[in-house]
């Protein structure tokens, strides 16, 4: 409940920034809509169970899946990459609109 | 013998100086914290006796760390000015005095043997001290 | 086999015209007349089988059996005239062109010639309805070329023709699919005689209305029928032999061919009775009108054209027999006709019948041609003409529904006979006889006869009328042959010159006198040529329908015409919903949760996020933006850490510290704020946004949490440790069980420095944004850099090698504990962000690694341990080694170390090209020439949005430059 | 053929491009080098296909994990018909790329080795996750290719193609969050059927499917795709154009064949949303004025034919579909490379400002009208024999609007095309026409020779020249094309043997 | 709940503040100096997790977190100087 | 509970709510420069007494030199984030408070600055 109302925001902000004109404010709705998707990935995994899946550390009784995290780490620097590469693409050119020139 | 002194100066230099932190925080956050303020802020040029890196940064460093001042720009020269924003000024010379009591403090750590050199008084900060 | 041979030796044919061509030029037509007169002759020689015993020759071999498609040729009465047309008409065209065009290369010219000659013997002989298409379209397609050919004016008929013709061609494919899927087989000859589909009315006349489609549009039919004058842009060899002889009479084959299925269809008969009569009429009255031969003569095949489709309407054995007859008589005619407008064309220089007259005189053998020729078309005894005009007159009769039917048609037979006779002789007369007129007439004294190579062929064709004429019982078993295959009854018709007084000689009779009448009232047409008949003509219909589809499909285009992104990206996000809202309307049976999902402190994230979100929504500064997104990230993090990612959320946490490094490197270039939208539109997209998080939420909250501990996990959980050596879960994860998705991520991580390269070695960065110069005059100290920095310089310099050595620390220990190549190699990167950031100048900001190499390296590394996994069979399979250590323990190497030692250089790489690409200034490592102080009212009072062109165009010229020094790509 | 191999269709390219990032070899050896991986490949696939002919299916656990725990990398029919296309298509556009010298813009091969590789793999893999990472080894390359190379508004273009990517890919990822939260696996033979089981299942799918679909630009989610390919470079448009929204459409093939069992449920989406596609498609591209924008619109009206044959989800329709994408891929690639070498040597692709090439440079007038004409579905070509089974496809399953708006839309298609061939092979020459200009305005020879002497180098050509005449010889040899759909259509109709292939 | 949570709450609300002053600015450096007092929240956020969570492994990570967190620091202070070093 | 335990917990919660006052000096103090004191009181004091408690819950000696490295370079970094913020707020003319004295900055090199406290002009020109 508490996950899906925090993707629930997430992704409603970053559907709302991404409608907006810039390329630095559509990008940043992208990144929040994807930190939403990764923390869906996570409820996927289900989140009932929460303890670290680290068998130095913890036993595997209540270990949080560990697929979904694996998942997330290479979105994220799957999303990492794409965004500062879109950063790059808003700083050249002639400006950052995304609007049709009049 | 000097070397045991400025073992212990070196011991005292943390408690001093977390002593110093925790009293300015209070004074801050009262402020903050309460109707109104009773600030009287200020852009002072502080001469210091730091002559290496270390010494101005560590200078510059704690006066920053310090509620109610930062170090706002380094000056060139050796030893270096250090312009220093304060929320409680109330005049050029009794804040120099503050700060340079400050880097008595760190000067006594960080020279084990020539110690602490006295501090400079200028004809010109003297002036500027009257407002 | 002769079959085979046939279509064998044209196909030969074709492909040997560029060698031959090279060699003999415009006599390649010998080469190929006589290949077609051969085949000709071997055609005509299996006149005894074809037409004596009745059997069809057949030949077949598989093509596409997966569709049932098979390669059937098959040879009846039918197909054996019009195979014969084909190649004899197309033998005396051929030589024809030798003489036709001047001197020179005729590649282009021959090789469709022949290529046509193939289709259309290859259209007449299929038995396979499949393969009869595809040589129907490729007769299109050598057509639409031919006329092309005669540069630029031609372009525009070529391609209307094209296209109606081709339109015609699809309704042709819609009947074979729908014939191929009702009958299960695609063997014309099976399907024909298939009786169980022509029981379905509706199924039988929706067929029967494509082929129609189709006959209509291939053999010029009213309404389609403008298409043939339109064509009379290509060469007269080409349209002598298409636009007269062969292509237009792939329609006529075609509703020779389907008359045994829909000869009682009648949709059929009334279709092609009532639109082969009117297109008769028509053809006939504007064929008068015409000045120019050429196009006189086409609408004359137009005419002549729906007289064959009324008669094949009629659908009696008479009436094939007639249309048999008129196939062969007019094949004849109007080839020599057209050969005709060739010869005048090229020896008077003109083909306009106002600059004519007069001829005769010059070119008396091509006048005796010409007049043959037209006395055949306008019916007048001996010719052939004449005796098919009684058949097609006697066959009208016959017409179904009624007496009054008949006679009807018959009547406006009449009328359209009237005037063939009355243009065939205006085609003669006014071309040939009387005195030379108009603008040409000096010119015309110059005029002489054509070498008999040129004349030859049509003469030929002339005589061919008169010779069967006279000789027309010859055509009898042809002619029964024809009505047996496509009515299935022989009509047993003996063809006689002189069949005693009947209806139809009376008809032929009236027709020649009202065609006498009608030449005597109009000067033989010449009061009545170039009058407009109709509002409109048939090439601009087309091209206003042409020209609304090419603006209804610019409207289209509008539709997604824009480069502003919101668009692009509102439209799927609107998809999404739209579905989402079905999906939610129908509604699905969810479980009941598999535990406790929600604890009470995770509320306190969910605020934070509310209130970062709804700050990054709200705020239109860039800065503020970046930042509450960044809260938003930290937040992420947390919310990674409260569910037991520490990977992931220390992973989470470095990217959105570097990323914030790289955004800012690149929001100085901008201005400050965001650009302004409407109201109207902020409320539409907050509508939209909501909707899409409502969503997002309910997804979230009904399709997960609701099962067990997958079994994957499971495995994960309980193998890791001896699978792989690592306790860290995750981890072995992603360097030991996936690790091809850790490749891949590593693969694109280092593609996105390449390209950050790529893109600023071909682009220009921005400027430093106006609004982000200091305000500061330079002689304050705070501008100084060397002095400020030393605070920055000097931790950093104690803090490098820690950071370098923790970062190593957790490259090492990821396997176990949290850390591994990505966190470590960000770690490390954070160590030349700081050396770049902490730097006093650009010059010594700059990182001189080269970070391509370096890039390069990681893949390399990563790879190449994948690959030695193949040394125990599989690719990234890691390898496990116990190394001793001094103390007596054995430290557990794994290939997977390397692996992640990939990771972090491909990391560093890429965190290297991103500071150097993006943050430095300029190409000399200089600081920037210090900014004039500006007002306060000018540095921020501004349209932010303004950046004055000429510095622009200087700030990118100055980043232009950086990229000489930095990287090692080259 | 050992299945272990396969890793290596996505290896081999992928160390080539690690090499010329760390070492840049001389501009004609970078040539020759950034073809050595896909003419590797066309070998190789080759000799898969001829392998997987028959129905077999190769799959390995890379890694060796156990099942279900490995990501496997699988091979039937289709996967081998995709990879030999694919590589195909590589290796003649680089080819031309380096005709064009294209080859020589910083880390060109290496991103197109890289693209490759990441379609190889994209195509290989049996795990949707990894999928989602393989797609995304193909994008990245490909923004960058996009961004760097092209004509005017490429920026532009840049900012729409990433973002839209990227969205896509966040939906696509969600999807397969859901697929995950509700079926617990992401292997691909553990999901199959599971969609038409459990429609939770179901709906996770559907979001990757429905993000596949818009990577694969089905109306109304095709805007994007007019709006980038016109302005990237001729080469990268021709390689984006054969691959990108390719491997999207396998990918729906694939899953729906696996997970939904190909459930008929959900059939009419499909005919609705694909007829349109076709529809609107080819009206946009008779709409337009450039060489390229026509035939970057012509890809929607395409999309929703190769489509089309998924949604009929029978045998005849499957196999259909499947040829016509593999023809469509080789067509417009075609198309695309002999535009792509007029734009690049007469310097625009506007209808207007060219014309009279067919009379300069027959042969590419035949290069590009055969593809034309297969594009439109006309014989001989390999066009026809796709539209045919396809049409029949529709009719066979009483699909008759969309059967007739198959044969309409082949009708404008055609007409869309002859404006390509009216506009710039036949009609005046614009070039010759300044060069009469000049001869009255200067009498500078070298001036006006330089414009008549225009011409497409052979070189330039050859690569158009490959895969027309590859369209040719499979409309006319179409059974051996037949066969092979036929076979890969079968494997998405059972698809017992792939389970069982990745599953043992 | 347990006593630790009074922190985390607390915090928490430090760090919505601060957040509401990037909002507010007004200038680029007020919201600077609040994205940096987010940044010590978190990284507190993150150490009293440890004691609420019953785990040192947090100790690396608030040692990265210190690490690495100035860096978002320095990269904000240099924009908001417009690139001036 | 402990005494260390115990000890680490009131650490903790000192150092949070230390957090929190800091971020209210930041909400609530009057210009810039007085802001940064709240920053100040947020990433010294606040860690500070947050990783001693930390430390008091988890006593090893590795923990010991990890938390004090920690601490040290947190101390540093926060004081040089604070000099940085500063100095790029003065380059980029943040207005101060009417209530400050003087700028002895100004008098080396600064143009006489209109600019009030919280109106800055510098920011956002289009407001
Ligand atoms: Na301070
Ligand atoms: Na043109």
């Amino acid at each position: 409940m508490t996950l899906a109302v925090t993707i629930a925001i997430m992704v409603a902000g970053g559907v709302y920034l991404m409608l907006q004109r810039g390329m630095v404010r559509i990008v940043l709705g992208l990144l929040l809509v994807g930190h939403a998707v990764n923390l869906l990935i996570m409820s996927a995994g289900g989140v009932f169970r929460r303890d670290q899946p680290l068998l130095g550390i913890n036993p595997p009784d209540w270990a949080a899946d560990p697929l979904p995290q694996a998942f997330v780490l290479t979105a994220i620097v799957i999303a990492f990459s794409i965004v500062i590469y879109m950063l790059t693409l808003a700083a050249s050119g002639s400006d950052d609109d995304t609007e049709d020139v009049s | 013998m000097t070397y045991l002194l400025w073992v212990l100066r070196t011991l005292r230099f943390p408690f001093y100086f977390g002593f110093e932190v925790v009293k300015t925080t209070f004074v801050v956050l009262y402020d903050a914290l309460t109707r109104g303020s009773s600030s009287t802020p200020a852009f002072v040029e502080v001469p210091t006796r730091c002559r290496t890196d270390f010494e101005t940064t560590m200078l510059a460093n704690m006066i920053s760390l310090t509620p109610g001042t930062v170090t706002v720009a380094v000056g060139e020269d050796s030893p270096v000015t250090l312009w220093v924003h304060s929320l409680y000024v109330d005049d050029r010379a009794s804040f120099r005095a503050d700060i340079h009591t400050m880097e008595d403090h760190l000067l006594a750590v960080t020279r084990p043997r020539a110690g602490v050199p006295s501090r400079p008084t200028t004809a010109e900060s003297t002036e500027r001290g009257e407002r | 086999m002769l079959l085979l041979t046939s279509i064998l030796v044209l196909a030969v044919t074709v492909l040997s015209i560029p060698l031959v061509e090279r060699v003999l030029g415009r006599n390649t037509g010998w080469f190929a007349a006589a290949v077609l007169a051969a085949l000709t002759a071997l055609i005509a020689a299996q006149a005894p089988q074809v037409l004596g015993s009745g059997e069809a020759l057949t030949y077949s071999v598989p093509w596409m059996p997966q569709i049932g498609v098979e390669f059937h040729l098959r040879m009846d009465a039918l197909g054996w005239m019009f195979t014969l047309l084909v190649t004899g008409v197309g033998a005396l065209i051929m030589a024809y062109s030798t003489r036709y065009f001047p001197p020179g290369r005729r590649l282009g010219f021959y090789l469709l010639m022949t290529l046509f000659a193939f289709a259309m013997t290859g259209l007449v002989l299929a038995d396979d309805v499949v393969l009869l298409y595809v040589f129907w379209e490729l007769t299109t397609i050598t057509s639409f070329y031919l006329i092309g050919l005669s540069g630029p004016g031609a372009s525009r008929p070529a391609i209307r023709t094209f296209l109606i013709t081709a339109l015609g061609g699809l309704a042709l494919l819609g009947a074979v699919v729908l014939l191929v899927v009702r009958t299960g087989t695609t063997q014309l000859s099976t399907i024909l005689a298939d009786q169980s589909w022509t029981q379905d009315t509706s199924f039988t006349a929706l067929v029967a209305f494509l082929v129609v489609g189709a006959v209509f549009t291939k053999s010029a039919q009213f309404p389609f029928h403008y298409w043939l004058p339109d064509a009379m842009a290509a060469s007269t060899p080409v349209s002598a032999y298409l636009h007269a002889a062969a292509m237009v009479k792939a329609g006529i084959y075609l509703a020779m061919r389907f008359t045994p299925a829909f000869g009682e269809v009648l949709v059929w008969n009334t279709a092609l009775i009532a639109f082969g009569l009117i297109t008769a009429v028509v053809g006939a009255v504007f064929a008068l009108q015409q000045h120019d031969l050429k196009r006189l003569a086409a609408y004359s095949t137009v005419s002549q054209l729906g007289f064959l489709i009324a008669v094949i309407g009629i659908g009696t054995p008479e009436a094939l027999v007639a249309a048999a007859a008129h196939t062969v008589a007019h094949a004849l005619f109007k080839s020599a006709l057209f050969m005709v407008v060739g010869l005048v064309d090229h020896e008077a220089g003109t083909r306009d019948l106002r600059d004519l007259g007069g001829l005769a005189r010059r070119m008396p053998v091509t006048a005796g041609i010409a007049t043959l020729a037209s006395l055949s078309m306008a019916g007048i005894p001996p010719l052939l003409g004449f005796v098919s005009k009684e058949y097609l007159f006697a066959g009208l009769l016959g017409a179904p529904g009624g007496p009054w039917a008949g006679v009807l048609a018959g009547a406006v037979a009449v009328g359209a006979a009237a005037f063939t006779f009355a243009y065939s002789f205006r085609f003669v007369h006014s071309a040939f006889f009387g005195e030379p007129r108009g603008k040409r007439r000096a010119e015309q004294e110059d005029v002489h006869e054509a070498p008999v190579a040129f004349w030859g062929p049509a003469s030929l064709s002339a005589l061919g009328g008169l010779v069967l004429g006279l000789a027309v019982p010859v055509l009898d078993p042809l002619v029964n042959g024809v009505s047996q295959d496509t009515t299935g009854t022989a009509a047993e018709a003996h063809l006689l010159l002189w069949h005693g007084f009947n209806p139809e000689l009376a008809m032929s009779a009236l027709a020649i006198g009202l065609g006498a009448l009608l030449v005597w009232r109009t000067a033989s047409g010449d009061s009545y040529a170039g009058r407009a008949l109709l509002p409109v003509d048939g090439p601009s219909v087309f091209e206003r329908i042409h020209s609304a589809l090419i603006s209804t499909g610019r409207r289209v285009g509008d539709l997604t015409r824009t480069d502003t992104v919101a668009f692009h990206l509102g439209t799927p996000v609107v998809v999404v919903l739209v579905l989402a809202t079905a999906v939610l309307w129908l509604g699905i049976d969810i479980p009941a949760p598999a535990g406790q999902t929600s604890r009470p402190l995770d509320w306190l994230l969910v605020g934070l996020m509310g209130v970062a979100v709804l700050g990054a929504v709200l705020t239109r500064s860039r800065l503020a933006a970046l930042a509450l997104i960044g809260v938003a990230g930290f937040t992420t993090a947390l919310w990674l850490f409260f569910l037991g990612a520490f990977d992931v959320a220390l992973t989470q946490l470095l990217v959105e510290v570097l990323t914030v490094v790289v955004a800012v490197l690149v929001l100085r270039r901008l201005p400050r704020r965001f650009h302004p939208v409407t109201r109207k539109r902020s409320a539409l997209t907050a509508v939209i946004a909501i909707a899409a998080g409502s969503v997002a939420g309910v997804a979230a909250f009904a399709l997960t949490g609701r099962r067990e501990l997958s079994s994957a996990a499971s495995y994960f959980l309980d193998n890791a440790p001896e699978d792989t050596g690592g306790t860290n879960v995750v981890n072995t994860i992603l360097v030991d069980y996936r690790a091809f998705d850790t490749l891949g991520e590593l693969v694109v991580l280092g593609v996105a420095g390449l390209i950050i390269i790529a893109v600023l070695r071909s682009t220009d960065l921005l400027p430093v944004h106006q609004a982000r110069k200091p305000s500061v005059p330079v002689t304050n100290p705070v501008f100084e850099a060397v002095p400020n920095t030393v605070l920055m310089r000097t931790v950093a310099k104690y803090l490098l090698p820690i950071l370098v050595v923790w970062s190593l620390y957790l490259l090492v220990r990821g396997h176990n504990e949290p850390g591994g190549g990505f966190i470590g190699g960000l770690v490390g990167g954070s160590a030349f962000a700081l050396t770049y950031l902490a730097a006093s100048s650009d010059a010594a900001a700059r990182i001189r690694l080269a970070y391509p190499t370096i890039i390069g390296s990681g893949v390399l590394v990563a790879l190449g341990t994948g690959l030695l996994g193949f040394l125990e069979g599989s690719f990234l399979l890691p390898l496990h080694a116990e190394i001793p250590l001094p103390g007596g323990e054995y430290f557990h190497f794994t290939t997977a170390l390397i692996f992640d030692v990939g990771v972090y250089l491909v990391v560093v790489g890429v965190l290297l090209a991103a500071l150097n690409e993006l943050g430095l200034e300029s190409g000399d490592g200089t600081d920037r020439a210090a900014p004039p102080p500006s007002p306060p009212g000018t540095s921020g009072g501004g349209n932010a949005d303004e950046t004055a062109p000429s510095s622009e165009g200087s700030g990118a010229t100055a980043a232009g430059v950086d990229t000489t020094t930095t990287g090692g790509a080259r | 053929m050992n299945p272990a191999l396969l890793p290596l269709f996505v290896g081999v390219p992928l160390a080539v491009a690690g090499l010329m990032a760390v070492f840049t070899p001389p501009m004609r050896a970078r040539s020759t080098l950034m073809m050595v991986p896909s003419g590797l490949g066309l070998a190789a696939s080759s000799f898969l296909l001829w392998q997987t002919r028959d129905g077999q299916i190769f799959a390995h656990n890379v890694g060796l994990w156990p099942d279900g725990i490995s990501i496997p990398f699988v091979a039937d029919t289709f996967t081998a018909l995709m990879l030999w296309t694919t590589s195909l298509l590589v290796l003649v556009t680089s080819a031309f790329a380096a005709a064009v010298h294209d080859d020589r813009s910083p880390f060109f091969p290496s991103l197109v080795l890289v693209l490759y590789a990441g379609v190889s793999g994209a195509l290989l893999t049996g795990d949707i996750f990894n999928l989602f990472v393989f797609i995304e080894v193909m994008l990245l390359p490909s923004y960058g290719l996009l961004a760097m190379m092209g004509a005017f508004g490429r920026l532009r273009a840049g900012r729409i193609y990433v973002t839209v990517n990227l969205l896509t890919s966040t939906i696509f990822l969600a999807g397969v969050a859901l697929v995950y939260g509700t079926a617990g696996t992401v292997h691909m033979g553990e999901l199959a059927g599971a969609a038409s089981e459990s429609p939770m299942v179901a709906v996770g799918m559907g979001v990757v499917i429905l993000a596949l679909s818009i990577k694969a630009a089905v109306v109304p989610v095709h805007g994007w795709l007019a709006r980038t390919y016109p302005r990237a470079s001729p080469a990268v448009t021709a390689l984006f154009s054969g691959l990108h929204t390719k491997v999207a459409i396998y990918a729906i093939y694939r899953l729906y064949a696996l997970v939904f069992d190909g459930d008929s449920t959900y059939l009419w989406i499909g005919v609705v949303a694909f007829s349109a596609t076709m529809l609107i498609g080819v009206l946009g591209a008779v709409g337009e004025d450039t060489t390229r924008s026509i035939l970057v619109f012509h890809m929607i009206s395409q999309i929703g034919y190769i489509l089309f044959g998924v949604a009929l989800f029978t045998e005849i329709g499957l196999m259909a579909g499947i040829f016509y994408l593999v023809h469509h891929m080789i067509v417009k690639a075609s198309l695309f490379l002999s535009t792509g070498a007029i734009e690049h040597t007469y310097g625009t692709g506007a209808l207007n400002e060219l014309g009279g090439i067919a009379q300069r440079q027959p042969l590419l007038g035949l290069i590009f009208m055969g593809a034309a004409l297969s594009l439109a579905g006309l014989p001989p070509f390999s066009g026809f024999v796709a539209k045919l089974s396809l049409v029949i496809g529709a009719v066979d399953a009483q699909q008759w609007t969309a059967a007739v708006i198959m044969i309409v839309v082949s009708i404008i298609t055609l007409m869309s095309m002859l404006k390509i061939w009216g506009g710039v092979f036949w009609g005046k020459d614009p070039a010759r026409e300044t060069e009469h200009e000049d001869a009255g305005a200067t009498s500078d020879p070298d001036g006006s020779t330089t414009v008549t002497t225009t011409r497409v180098r052979p070189m330039v050509l050859v690569p158009g020249l490959i895969l027309t005449a590859t369209t040719l010889c499979i409309g006319l040899g179409a059974q051996v094309l037949l066969a092979l759909s036929t076979e890969a259509a079968q494997g998405l109709l059972d698809t017992s043997g792939y389970i069982e292939a990745v599953l043992g | 709940m347990q006593p630790i949570d009074i922190g985390i709450v607390a915090i928490v609300l430090g760090m919505a503040v601060a957040a509401y002053r990037i909002l507010i600015g007004p200038s680029s450096a007020d919201r600077g100096a609040g994205a940096d007092v987010v940044f010590y929240g978190f990284v507190g956020l993150i150490a009293l997790l440890g004691f609420r969570l019953g785990t040192d492994l947090v100790v690396d990570i608030v040692l990265v977190c210190a690490l690495v967190g100035f860096l978002s620091a320095l990269s904000v202070a240099r924009l908001i100087s417009g690139g001036k070093r | 509970m402990t005494p260390l335990e115990i000890a680490s917990l009131a650490c903790m919660i000192a150092g949070s709510l230390v957090f929190l006052a800091g971020a209210f000096g930041l909400l609530r103090l009057r210009d810039f420069y007085a802001r940064l004191s709240g920053v100040t009181i947020a990433g010294g004091l606040a860690p500070a007494l947050v990783f001693l408690g930390l430390f008091l819950d988890y006593p090893t000696l590795e923990n010991a030199w990890k938390i004090a490295l920690a601490l040290l370079i947190q101390l540093a970094t926060a004081a040089i984030g604070g000099n940085a913020m500063a100095r790029a707020g003065y380059l980029a003319g943040t207005g101060t408070s009417s209530a400050t004295l003087f700028d002895d900055l100004e008098k080396v090199g600064r143009e006489p600055s209109t600019e009030g406290s919280e109106n800055d002009p510098g920011e956002d020109g289009k407001a």
